[in-house]
């Protein structure tokens, strides 16, 4: 268990280098490419300026421009005045931020700073929005395991029957659609008058849905939130289905050929005993090591479905502040992102220690 | 009838890819590598493993269906195009689509200037309306109606601008008079003009003139003035728009078939290049493992744990990505990583094995042991997830391309179009339809043929006890 | 240890306190906190044109013992002499990859799995003529495949086989190309890594007269390592058995057969089936327990923890071989003492 | 056959014309192809031969262990004390399984299932076949551990199988297969993965149970005559999916009937004997099982075949009092009219 343990504890070492190497890494990229914050708001500027008419600086250049006090302002707003690795470090909150009386604020404090668009705490936004997405995605894994084991067994125990057959062309067909185009169709299906119209276009909630649960309406309140969900869940189901229902049966048919299973058939075990109790028990362990895995994935898989879905979770968070260019918010998805993956990996392990007993980390 | 021709056009083109996939390429393959001194033969085990592959009907036709498409498209320039395969006028003869075709391999230049209006018989310095010159040569007297009309416009206009201002007196000012003057020049000149156009309409009227458009008239990049409606237009076969147009009315037709070329290419590429450098790093850390492999496989795990879409996302938000950048970004963030770790895994296999003991005690050299040894063996593993990875990457170009941070915009892309579909859910469903079918289509035929390649390298025995 | 391999005129190969230990990294730092002795000093020479036994249980350290000596591992420490063709003597512990590969071609080695240690892309022509384009560069492809060819007839295969997969042949006849492959190049030494373990008893024989006649007509010294104390007993001229990491007994192999003097070696004899029901044997000596994990190796002799004859003194210190009779080596003080 | 009973011991186990067909790519591999032999209650028979020969799958078959596919029984009766298992339904069977027939295999490491410790392995048995309560079958799960020599048995039955060495491991499977003293254990190959001081052990082992437990026979299905030799009471012998020779373990040894035992025996390396030069061997090699010759199985590598060996299959033949040889030039010679079987 020694072993073990310092495995894990080597493990958890190693998030705060990739941490590290990551972040930097991206914000390296932020700072080094052309179209910067700068840009933005100097056009923005510019646009308000000649639409009120107001008066216009004229650059050394002679062409129109802000005033150099204003760029000044703004680069110290974003930081700008300062080197990459200094401000990697301000922003990571190593380094003492002048702008602030020298205090240390920054991710290791828990303070992402503020959101460009919302004018409110990165965290605050981020917090707000991770519960939507995750509870998608859990539900959405969920639904794909109750989908998928039984139906991956039944698979596998019927190997190359009709059943197999046809079964493999829908899990397929499955795999060739990725989630958020599934979605895309249901809504067209579902959500338009086009084949049948009963679900909702996309969206969280209905509009009037905290009205509705002030004034008590429970029941509708459920049934409003399930109504919005079902389409999202199918395309979280879709993305992973067919790889797990695969897993699962090619798996069971590997166990169902192991030594270990003729031996409990030979000591006289009944076929169901054997089957759903030691081949299904070893034929498991992959599945559940993906669970880590899969965990990580949900993260890029909500960008797509909450886009198409119109849902207001991180994904949909993620790609308003790229369009908007919202620094700080950006910085703050992918730190969950990459803390969710690295975590992600690290249960994958502890999960496998835990359903296999032969593992052993060295 | 129409109809039956634009057919029997497009099953002479698919006849011709089919040939040229399997026959001419694989004879052109294997001349190259003979030349080259590699030998084309494959050994037993690789095979029966080709036997059993074919022998998967389902599989097999997939493969040749989407080799076949694929080469095809390669000639798309040829067969789908707004410009002509060959265009001549009164002696001068040019390839406009051919010139497009050849600049696809090969940069030409500014293909558009090989073409001017004025060479053709059209007024202007741009290039070449096709479309137009095509109508005119199908119907030539359409020229000289159209001629006719000009010519009656203009003599109405000189008429009508005599009858407002007529011919200045004695009395009039120097100014007038010069105004006068300026003007019935010009309407002179248009008369001129109207004469070598009379001359052009003489070359069309007596069939010196020639125009082969493509099987499908329409490039991917082309707004289809021609149709009644604004765009986006739904499909319509009578208007000659099976598909569609987009909303800024653009042919569907193309953006799908140029989209399929560069889905495809895209993956065959992010994958073969993913396979480079993944077979490069797996195998340097399963050969020589120790801390070479200790270092590699931290520096793997920590790359690996990016979140790549949205480091694209982020990157593509600023820099706008060529195809190519948008290649080689996949290939650093992902597409390399996953092999490694098969390849890892199978050269820690293969080096165990005695023969590849056997090529060390012999003091064979390393770089021939891995390439002539155990590369062959490892790789079959890893050569069985191929297809499964082109379905993965033609799903990343669609997701970015959907979500606007993909190709430059007016690329052929099916993510685009989906993008649209999904903002116009409602009220141009052809716009969601047409690209999820391609998509679903494509895809499911590229997992068939990665099935039956699963099944022919690694045929999952059932058997069972009761 | 004087005498076990000591310098003499004839020895091929002279193994001097061979060791091979691979270290044991854990903690969160993968510190190295201790070492698998997986060869722990073992000496022994080897004769020109004599065939050396080497027995013991699996990972006693025997197959260890070989891949050193051929270099296929790093060696920790101790000298591997061996002697040319043309008579220079030279330590191959301290050679890297490229002052190896010269003498590859007069040491060679044949595998135990004829399964996986040919190549299975590879035709048998090409596996067998592989060594000779590494250390006979010059041949024409004429001259290889009529080498490949005589190699072929020599190892009783045919010619025309060349061209064949290895799958096409039985385990037998794999061995058989094997053995060709490791004679293309004309050694001195072949080192056999339990050559015949994996075959059928009717092509066991087959084989080992095969190697029996080979080492007759060209003079070849083998290494000869296995499990089955009754195959290595009849081809061997002398016996080494291992145990553990250590040697604990070395002599000409009908004296060790018929008296083995070392304890483990007694217990291992008497362990091996006799195919004669008359000669079941009653006074079977039972070895208790199994052999213990390299990891946690027992202080002194290594053997103490299931000797019958253990006292208290075999904790101390490893004993060395000592020569009990004329060309008679024993690790044992206790029986030594005894006997001689 | 059946009534030539010079001890007069009741016999167990009867296997008559048993084949046992494999599909291999399309073509059948005739694995086991007409095997017949019995057994004797609380005997111990070696059934010997080489890769392919079709001795593991003879006792697949009994057990009704065949993969299907590719592998079915093609014919064959079966009589174990009295029932033919071949026409026994799935659930009889079972309960035989374990029960009266118990099995041990060849690789230890994988016969165990990795995922459940020992103690659940041996108890399952226990509680399915004999009702017993988790205790009590804990209890005699931790006896038999004892019995066939797991120190601290009563802690290493929850261990899981990777923490035991692969004799130990072994042993575990003896004590499973003997936990509900059956009255047949078939043993395929228990020693062939073990080093040859362990294998000594196991087999001593296995001889003792059965001398302590009683009335259970054992089927030791193996390729070392060595073993056969000090271990059994009698042996077949195998090639070619059909049984040679069968004979009481002296009479095989010292008068083998069949060419195909001669040459087994003498491509023995002896060390208790005089040192040969060179071993005697059986020319050629085994056959793959696609493509056995017509006529008698081993005519192709037979150094005394006769025109008549190429084409008719011979009989099995009982050539002296219980020594049964399918040779068409071993003919009986001891008891005149000896039957065929």
């Amino acid at each position: 268990m020694h072993g073990m343990t310092s495995y894990f504890i080597r493990r958890m070492l190693l998030i705060p280098v990739t941490f590290v190497c990551i972040t930097f890494m991206v914000y390296g990229i932020m700072r080094l490419a052309p179209g910067g914050p700068i840009e933005q708001a100097r056009t923005q500027l510019l646009m308000a300026m000649q639409e009120g008419g107001g008066s216009l600086a004229t650059s050394a250049t002679g062409e129109l421009d802000l005033p150099q006090e204003a760029i000044d302002q703004l680069k110290v707003y974003y930081k700008l005045h300062r080197s990459i690795p200094v401000g990697y470090l301000i922003w990571l909150g190593v380094w003492p931020d002048d702008d602030r009386q020298g205090e240390f604020k920054g991710v290791v404090q828990g303070d992402f700073g503020m959101s460009y668009r919302y004018s409110e705490p990165v965290l605050t936004t981020i917090v707000s929005k991770f519960p939507i997405s995750i509870t998608f995605g859990l539900i959405g894994y969920l639904a794909t395991w109750i989908v998928c084991i039984p139906l991956g067994v039944k698979k596998a125990l019927t190997h190359r029957s009709w059943f197999d057959t046809t079964s493999s062309l829908v899990v397929f067909l499955g795999y060739s659609i990725p989630g958020f185009v599934a979605c895309l169709a249901l809504l067209l299906m579902f959500g338009t008058s086009l084949v049948w119209d009963i679900f909702p276009l996309g969206g969280f909630r209905s509009e009037n849905w905290n009205e509705m649960w002030e004034a008590g309406n429970f029941w509708w309140c459920v049934k409003d939130q399930a109504h919005h969900m079902v389409i999202p869940i199918i395309g979280y189901v879709m993305s992973g289905f067919a790889t797990m229902t695969i897993l699962m049966k090619n798996s069971l048919l590997d166990n169902l050929g192991a030594d270990y299973v003729r031996t409990a058939f030979a000591k006289g075990l009944s076929e169901r005993r054997v089957i759903f109790l030691h081949a299904l028990r070893n034929s498991m362990i992959p599945l559940c090591v993906s669970i880590g895995h899969a965990i990580g994935l949900l993260f890029a898989g909500s960008f797509l479905i909450e886009k198409t879905c119109n849902i207001p979770g991180m994904g949909l968070l993620g790609f308003n502040s790229l369009v908007e260019r919202d620094y700080p918010v950006l910085m703050g998805i992918l730190v969950f992102g990459v803390l969710i993956r690295l975590l992600g990996n690290i249960l994958s392990d502890v999960i496998l220690a835990l359903v296999d007993p032969r593992v052993r980390f060295e | 009838m129409h109809i039956v021709i634009k057919l029997l056009e497009l099953l002479v083109v698919l006849l011709l890819g089919t040939l040229l996939t399997t026959r001419g390429i694989p004879w052109l393959l294997a001349r190259c590598l003979n030349a080259v001194g590699i030998s084309t033969s494959f050994s037993p085990v690789t095979e029966k493993r080709i036997r059993r592959f074919k022998a998967i009907r389902r599989g097999y036709w997939s493969f040749l269906l989407i080799t076949v498409l694929f080469v095809t498209s390669f000639f798309l320039e040829l067969t789908v195009n707004s410009k002509a395969l060959r265009i001549s006028y009164d002696g001068k003869t040019a390839y406009p689509a051919v010139m497009e075709w050849v600049d696809l391999f090969w940069v030409l230049g500014d293909i558009s200037s090989f073409c001017k209006k004025s060479d053709f018989g059209q007024v202007g310095d741009s290039e070449v309306d096709y479309r137009q010159f095509a109508r005119y040569v199908a119907e030539p007297s359409l020229v000289r109606s159209e001629l006719e009309k000009s010519k009656s416009d203009l003599d109405a206009e000189r008429s009508a601008y005599l009858a407002k201002n007529p011919e200045p007196g004695a009395g009039a000012s120097q100014y007038q008079m010069r105004r006068h003057q300026r003007q019935m020049e010009k309407f002179a000149k248009r008369r001129e003009g109207l004469a070598t156009l009379e001359k052009n309409a003489a070359v069309f009227e007596q069939g010196r003139v020639s125009c082969w458009m493509p099987v499908y008239p329409v490039g991917p990049s082309d707004l289809r003035y021609d149709l009644p409606s604004n765009p986006p237009n739904r499909p319509s076969l009578e208007q000659g728009a099976p598909f569609g147009t987009d909303l800024s009315g653009r042919d569907v037709v193309p953006q799908m078939l140029y989209g399929f070329r560069i889905s495809i290419a895209f993956a065959l590429v992010v994958s073969g290049l993913g396979y480079v450098f993944g077979i490069l790093v797996g195998g340097v850390q399963g050969y020589y493992g120790g801390w070479i492999d200790i270092f590699t496989q931290r520096f793997v795990e920590i790359w690996g744990s990016i979140p790549f879409l949205f480091t694209i996302m982020i990157i593509a938000s600023m820099v706008q990505p060529s195809f190519w950048m948008l290649t080689l970004l996949m290939v650093v963030l992902t597409s390399w990583l996953g092999i490694t770790y098969y390849v890892r895994a199978e050269f820690y296999r293969e080096k165990a094995k005695d023969y590849v003991q056997a090529a060390i005690g012999s003091g064979v050299s390393d770089w021939r042991i891995i390439t002539r040894h155990i590369l062959p063996n490892a790789l079959v593993p890893v050569v069985t997830f191929a297809p499964f990875g082109i379905v993965a990457y033609i799903g990343s170009l669609v997701s970015l391309d959907f979500l606007g941070f993909g190709l430059p915009p007016g690329t052929p892309s099916w993510g685009a179009l989906l993008r649209q579909g999904l903002e116009n859910v409602k009220f141009y469903p052809h716009l969601t339809v047409i690209p999820t079918v391609a998509l679903a289509a494509t895809l499911y035929t590229v997992v068939t043929i990665g099935e039956a390649v699963r099944e022919a390298f690694d045929p999952k025995v059932f058997s069972r006890l009761r | 240890m004087s005498g076990v391999s000591g310098k003499s005129q004839g020895n091929i190969l002279d193994v001097q306190d061979l060791k091979i230990h691979y270290p044991v990294h854990a903690g969160v730092l993968l510190r190295k906190v201790g070492e698998v002795k997986a060869v722990d000093g073992v000496s022994f020479s080897v004769k020109a044109g004599e065939t050396l036994g080497l027995v013991g249980e699996s990972g006693c350290g025997k197959t260890t013992v070989g891949k050193g000596i051929m270099r296929l591992i790093n060696v920790t420490s101790g000298r591997v002499d061996f002697t040319t063709k043309a008579g220079k003597t030279v330590d191959l512990v301290p050679l890297d990859r490229g002052g190896m590969r010269p003498l590859r071609s007069e040491i060679q080695m044949i595998y135990q799995d004829p399964f996986s240690s040919l190549n299975p892309r590879w035709s048998v022509g090409d596996i067998i003529s592989e060594p000779l384009d590494v250390h006979m560069p010059g041949l024409s492809a004429g001259e290889r495949a009529d080498k490949v060819a005589w190699l072929l007839e020599k190892v009783g295969l045919r010619g025309e086989q060349a061209h064949r997969y290895p799958h096409e042949f039985s385990g037998g006849q794999r061995q058989r190309v094997g053995i060709a492959r490791a004679l293309a190049t004309a050694p001195r030494l072949v080192l056999a890594d339990e050559p015949v373990s994996a075959l059928d008893v009717s092509i066991q024989a087959q084989v080992i007269n095969l190697m029996q006649d080979l080492q007759e007509e060209f003079g070849l010294s083998y290494i000869f390592i296995a499990h089955g104390l009754s195959v290595v007993e009849h081809i061997s001229h002398r016996i080494a058995v291992m145990y553990l990491g250590n040697l604990v007994e070395i002599g000409p192999a009908r004296e060790v057969y018929a008296e083995p003097i070392h304890p483990y070696t007694r217990a291992l004899i008497s362990a091996v089936p006799l195919p004669d029901p008359a000669l079941k044997r009653p006074d079977r000596q039972r070895l208790q327990g199994e052999v213990p994990s390299p990891l946690a190796k027992p202080s002194g002799c290594p053997f103490r923890t299931r000797c019958p004859q253990a006292i208290a003194s075999c904790a101390e210190q490893t004993p060395p071989l000592v020569e009990v009779s004329p060309s008679r080596f024993v690790a044992c003080p206790v029986v030594a003492g005894a006997g001689g | 056959m059946a009534t030539t009973e010079a001890s007069g011991r009741k016999k167990l186990l009867e296997v008559e014309d048993l084949r046992t067909y494999f599909d291999v790519e399309g073509r059948t591999a005739k694995a086991v192809d007409g095997v017949d032999f019995f057994m004797y209650e609380n005997e111990v028979l070696g059934l010997v031969g080489e890769s392919g020969s079709g001795k593991s799958v003879t006792a697949l078959s009994i057990m009704r262990l065949i993969p299907n596919p590719p592998g079915w029984v093609e014919r064959g009766a079966v009589r174990f004390r009295g029932k033919d298992l071949m026409r026994l339904t799935y659930d009889e069977m079972r309960e035989i399984r374990g029960k009266d027939i118990s099995m041990i295999f060849q690789e230890p490491m994988t016969a165990l299932n990795p995922v459940f410790s020992i103690g659940f392995q041996l108890t399952e048995a226990l509680q399915h076949h004999k009702a017993m309560s988790k205790r009590q079958a804990c209890e005699r799960a931790i006896e038999m551990l004892e019995l066939v020599g797991i120190p601290d048995a009563a802690r290493r039955l929850w261990s899981y199988p990777h923490e035991f060495s692969g004799g130990m491991r072994q042993r575990v499977m003896i004590a499973m297969a003997l936990s509900l003293t059956p009255h047949l254990l078939i043993a395929d190959e228990p020693t062939t993965a073990l080093d040859v001081t362990i294998q000594a052990q196991i087999l001593e082992l296995m001889l003792d149970l059965k001398q302590k437990t009683g009335d259970t026979a054992i089927l030791l299905i193996t390729h070392d005559l060595a073993v056969v030799a000090e271990t059994c009471e009698r042996v077949a012998v195998m090639y070619g999916g059909k049984i040679q020779e069968v004979a009481p373990v002296e009479q095989l040894f010292s008068r083998p009937g069949h060419p195909y035992t001669r040459g087994l025996l003498t491509s023995l390396p002896r060390p208790d004997r005089e040192r040969q030069a060179r071993l005697q061997t059986i020319p050629g090699i085994v056959p793959s099982i696609l493509d056995f010759p017509a006529g008698c199985k081993f005519w192709t590598r037979c150094p005394v075949k006769e025109k008549v060996c190429e084409t008719v299959e011979p009989e099995l033949v009982e050539v002296e009092p219980s020594h049964w040889c399918r040779c068409h030039l071993v003919q009986p010679t001891a008891t005149p009219g000896g039957r065929s079987k």
